[in-house]
């Protein structure tokens, strides 16, 4: 099993959320983090005052799933969150060595199928 | 529950004869039917009451009374949550209590002093620098109108309407030392300098026999008006906000770390609040629903609206920008600098009013705060010093008879003329007795509490450390 | 729009008539000029009108009606925003629409009660516990005023004044049941106890021939009095809350997870507006602008500051922090407590209730809540019943004619003698009719709706279950 | 600080005078006792001021004149904060500060335009369809009464209150085209529409010669009533927000993304404001307080809570929960619905009208805008231009001299009888001006300056990309 | 080592933080996170809008651990965080390389105890 | 490649940040989260009301690189984290098996440089 973690722009999700829906995907974690990349924040002024935020509102998307299936996943999430602009984000993949459905008790694939 | 259609006659005898006491004119002779008709007109005209006679509305005139109840709301609205809320959301998330907690702590303590001295330092007779204490404990200040200062409206009616101005005026110099002084040492300095700062100030503007009351008292030394706290409120709370700021230094990462203001949402709510509130301070210090106070309202308004387009349209041009904070900082500027002119000019002063209320703050807080590296966190001296001695200029030179012609009893000579001179020595000695006396206080405070938290506690923020409570618990 | 001047003279003329009509003397004769001055002057003094005349002023008198207006508004606004927002700050995020949605569902149900024949239960004459029908959807109850309340202020004007208390006295029961009561169960229980409890009491207590109306009712056989509604507002809901929360049982996890305040922020702002909304009133119950509500305007001042620092500083000594929610429920309880005696106690009297109010509701609430585990989530019975109780008691004792001539007119030999055994009868009728009440009406709410929504449903909130809404949507 | 006794016998001698002057009568004759007494009766009554005499209380009223500064003061605050507030709760949060930034915008620019032409434009004499130029830059507009329109509140008073109307009307309209208009945009259109829509129509409706004034003016052609803004206010910016969404188009993602509102707590804050505020729009339209102001006041609360109650109970039954929105819906939509017909319709009037109020609404919003697929975002056209218009057609069918006897001066023949074929008539030019108007300056605004942001600023949020700030930083 | 991930339901936090203690474990990092899986979420309706919230608060809770204690800790979550109906959650299971812990430069298991 | 995961005190971010852009780090990914831990929390008294916070703000790093790198990230976080107080919190080391730039998709390496 893998753990596919998928850092995209906020106002892609719900894109890439129908896209893996098609793909068959049925469950997913969503945490709003912030980036920090190449991709430029915006400036705010407060009277006086000039800040310039470089974290940047992103959204990372946990999946965990069987190996067969990461690089549909994969390639179903580039697909669907590109823009082309910088910072469109990043995926990464990692091993994962156990997963168990908390209600069933279920273990392994059948765990997050 | 009130009223009863057979005793009340009885009543209003009872009133007539207090109020005739009260006057201390032991045996008042029967008004005629003419003078009671002068009476009664006066009250409409909120004119002076027929002298030498037992009137039969001795009491207050619900018009006006009832007009300085609504303005003495209006004005606390203004701190609580006005100000509150138009200081809280410039502040970070960490520290909105502490704002609140300020404003809160301020009110009651300054209550309780107004109650016990206060009043009476600032609107007994007495000196020209300070009032007497026949009003202690608001001994004899009762429902009879004080015609020292309104014929028409409650005497302790208006004791509460000053309150307010003297609840706002300390909390207004919070917002220079946000985030980074202890809440007993707010607390100590406010509680000294209402002695040393407001109490004198406000008799010798106010006061009846006032050093500075140009208006009223005939004998004033310096012939200086200020309609409703240009320089008693101010002045006298922004150069002490300068002051203070300096001395209690910069929020630790000033100039680092991001220090936005967490909710520009609660800012804007404040600030429409003051707006709303500023009409009781403003029209409401005529003392009566009269056409000085019309013309007090409309004045304001166009100040404000002014100054807000103003100070909007210079982050536009400077800065690519109007932010909502650029114009509700427009607003507040625009009503501070018509604050001591509003019930002095015409329409068209008020115009010329928003416009430089719009631009001048601005620089002050855009251009000479990073010039000069202060860190007067919410602009109390860029809006409010700034503001302030500006309008308290202004009104020497836009003050008119035209707009209120009660500017003819003592002031003939001088409005239209000399006023501005007068006007800069007022200013003169409000921004020595502020700036002196702040730095007094400030220092022992300093000795006796201290006056800023640990490094450690300002970290974490002033509302888990002073108050054990977070602003929002959103999870 | 409304003004042109040439044809209302006749107009005058016809409200003249009208009202003529009204007092069903049909031939009332022309009043001499002195008549003319004399209604004048009543209604400058807010006094009895000249009688047996055809007045030329037979409608409402401006200054009193006006201020009368803003004083409904504003009693209005301590219910919508004002409690909503001191009790939404209160809950869990989850909860905070609940809240929102009881005052609003509360506002438009006790209204249409009110048209219908709640007015006419408790301002029409009748029973001494109970008022007739003769103004059930508010029939005859049009501009000029009812002279049984009111000389010169509106009679529609006074209804609308009452239903605001009407509205905000079952508002304060949610406070005990929050987060935890179906909101048909809501609904349904504050439906019933508007008749059983609310409207019995509060014509006993202001009715003109009311059993506990001391002040107006000459025939009261308890002759106890309350300015603007310790028992009929505050002990009532107060004491209600107490049992309804007894019966609706502790939210779940109560003691385990954590319950605090989710917004201190919203609740602050809530207290200001409360405040703000209380001159209304406690100043708008003397019915007019007039001293009487001048004094009221000072006592309620005076003691809501007294009692906020009082309750800061117990806080201080015993907990090592002032915190915002502290001086808040001072500020409260101070309201509290002076609301039956505002009307009727001097400065000094408010002083004393002041202390008395930051201290008294203060143990209620964190020392006698704690040790006996009643989950009163939000203090209604802390706070209002205390507070409520101990006003009516205070009252007793501080009320004084100095303060208010009326107490003069069926009270003379009562007045600082043995009227705190009569409040005492109005307490104990009050705790009585307002326990019971609400025992016996939880009940049948709980066989008809049942009370409580499942442990799922609470643990998910009731924003969402009985709204669909969630209060915040922040990302 | 104003009064002193001793010299203003001097002063209400002056006004005298002045007004004298004022009223272009060089030599009034000195008035008998009986006129002067027919003078203060005319004040209490709010009556016509006796004629041909020097009056001694030839200023304002103040009882009127501090009740208009009251509701001059409550209905700006329903723009600010109310509206802005109502509006900003149902944006997403990345948009709340553009909706607060619009209102405050428009609040600076129409007090620019009113001070320079906009009030004369509208209530100076002129022709039927527009006023002329006698009171611009206010020149004029002084303390004393405009006899045109009121005999006992200040001219400028009346300037300032019909002011806070031009201030909300377009600031309405921004709801329907929230989220989606470049600022700039917004600032020109509606500055270019006070001018085609607003001004016009105002004159037409309240100016004293105007073509739709049937209550006043005895030459209207068409003899429509309108007591506070049916069609001046919500059709008028119900109607224009139509067209201007429909020109704007959808938000992007419209049907796809949630757009749910970020905070229904500021939604329901800021519907508690508009109620509050809202008496002074309705009740203040009396133009004094007088017992059609009291009327007023009557009506509109019973209109708002009747809606409210019919809303939520719609809800339940057609949606299975009632919610907070929905509430809130309800009561905004009874505010409309009545403000045409407050001073017009008795209690049992206000009833009706809040069902009907509570219920089509509810339809437009509900039903028919899912089935047109228009994204008026905020429901401007559901609430404003279908309330507005029902409220315009009932007050025809409801108006009655009962509740208003002023009906009777030029339209005795018409209430309770055509008044609704007026009605319609004065609805169809409404109509009319507001989209026709609106359809030419939004292409024009499109060419000039475009109407919409691109796609990405769109999809940041036009807090960041037109305001520079951020609504709330919460980490 | 090993790092267990948990997606549960957040009003089961507080028993399951209890239960972990119970057992030993001194340290967790706690995220709020929004689940989509099988469990419906609840709709909103604001006027003519209509809503459906797909993704559903959760709360995700990261032990690092040395490997005997994985399976006490994973049973304990299952027992404390179960309620039986769907939504309850997964738990993962991933390979962790090293830990430190700052304030002390401790590694491996020691940091983590 | 390997994920470094901080665990960090909120108010130090600025300062870790600052490190680890002078070392050449270019992107990584933040989260706000609470910790459990030997830290204890502050109580908050609301009237008779007592609640005793055991979870603390925290702030999350990761940052995906190259194996050769994660010596020098861990030191520069370890040094710029540091208070010596306890609540410092922890760094974690986890393995990555793939990263993409979603904008190019560039692998590997090169997806996080
Ligand atoms: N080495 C990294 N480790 C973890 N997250 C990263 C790393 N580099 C980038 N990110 C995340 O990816 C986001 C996008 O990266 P950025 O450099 O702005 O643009 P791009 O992905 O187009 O190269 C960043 O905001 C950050 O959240
Ligand atoms: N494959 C997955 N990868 C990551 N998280 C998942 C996965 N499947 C489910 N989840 C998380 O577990 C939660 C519960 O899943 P759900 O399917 O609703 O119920 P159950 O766990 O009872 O099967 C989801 O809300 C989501 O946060
Ligand atoms: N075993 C663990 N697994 C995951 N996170 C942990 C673990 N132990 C501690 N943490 C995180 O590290 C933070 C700091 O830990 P703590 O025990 O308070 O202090 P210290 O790091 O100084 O030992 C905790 O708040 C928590 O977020």
């Amino acid at each position: 099993m893998k753990k596919v973690e998928a850092i995209i722009k906020p106002f892609k999700l719900e894109e890439v959320k129908e896209a893996l829906s098609e793909l068959g995907i049925q469950g997913m974690t969503i945490t709003e983090v912030e980036g920090f990349g190449r991709q430029k924040g915006h400036t705010e002024i407060y009277r006086g005052s000039e800040y310039t935020q470089n974290l940047l509102p992103k959204i990372k998307i946990e999946i965990v799933l069987p190996d067969q299936q990461v690089e549909a996943v994969v390639d179903t999430i580039i697909k669907s969150a590109r823009t082309g602009k910088i910072g469109d984000g990043k995926i990464f993949v990692l091993p994962v060595e156990e997963a168990v459905r908390i209600r069933t008790n279920e273990r392994g694939g059948q765990a997050v199928s | 529950m009130k009223l009863r259609n057979q005793v009340l006659v009885l009543l209003a005898a009872a009133w007539t004869a207090a109020a005739a006491f009260a006057n201390e004119s032991s045996a008042l002779k029967e008004p005629t039917v003419v003078e009671r008709l002068a009476d009664i007109e006066a009250y409409i005209n909120n004119g002076a009451r027929t002298p030498d006679v037992a009137s039969k509305v001795a009491g207050p005139g619900p018009g006006h009374n009832g007009w300085l109840m609504t303005s003495a709301a209006l004005v606390l609205f203004m701190t609580l949550p006005g100000l509150a809320l138009f200081y809280g959301g410039l502040v970070r998330r960490k520290n909105v209590l502490s704002v609140l907690a300020q404003c809160l702590g301020i009110a009651g303590l300054v209550t309780i002093l107004w109650w016990a001295v206060g009043y009476s330092l600032v609107f007994a007779p007495g000196t020209p620098v300070l009032g007497g204490l026949k009003f202690a404990f608001l001994q004899g200040v009762d429902g009879s109108p004080n015609t020292d200062y309104s014929a028409w409206v409650s005497h302790n009616v208006f004791a509460m309407f000053q309150l307010m101005f003297a609840i706002i005026t300390p909390a207004l110099i919070i917002g220079a030392i946000a985030e980074r002084m202890k809440y007993s040492a707010v607390l100590l300095f406010i509680g000294i300098w209402m002695f040393v700062v407001y109490f004198p100030l406000a008799h010798m503007v106010w006061g009846i026999d006032g050093l500075m009351n140009g208006a009223w008292n005939a004998n004033a030394k310096i012939k200086a008006i200020d309609f409703a706290g240009g320089t008693v409120v101010h002045m006298s709370s922004g150069w002490s906000a300068l002051i203070l700021c300096l001395i209690v230094g910069r929020r630790l990462g000033y100039g680092k770390t991001i220090m936005a203001p967490h909710s520009m949402v609660l800012c804007m709510v404040g600030t429409a609040m003051l707006w709303f509130g500023w009409y009781g301070f403003n029209a409401g210090s005529a003392l009566g629903a009269d056409a000085v106070a019309a013309n007090a309202f409309m004045t304001t308004t166009l100040a404000a609206a002014i100054a807000s387009v103003t100070w909007g349209a210079a982050e536009w041009i400077f800065k690519g920008k109007p932010s909502v904070l650029g114009l509700c900082s427009g607003v507040v500027a625009g009503l501070v600098v018509v604050t001591p002119a509003c019930g002095f000019v015409t329409a068209t002063g008020a115009v010329i009013i928003g416009l430089l209320a719009g631009f001048i703050p601005f620089l002050a807080c855009v251009k000479l705060k990073p010039l000069l590296g202060y860190d007067d966190a919410l602009d109390t001296f860029g809006v409010h010093a700034v503001g302030g001695t500006l309008g308290a200029l202004l009104t020497g030179f836009l003050a008119t008879h035209e707009a209120n012609p009660n500017l003819a009893i003592n002031l003939k000579d001088v409005v239209g003329n000399t006023l501005w001179l007068h006007q800069l020595g007022a200013i003169g000695v409000t921004l020595v007795l502020a700036t002196v006396g702040t730095a007094l206080i400030a220092l022992v405070v300093k000795l006796v509490v201290g006056l800023r938290p640990s490094p450690e506690d300002e970290t974490v923020g002033l509302d888990l450390v002073y108050h054990g409570e977070e602003g929002y618990i959103f999870e």
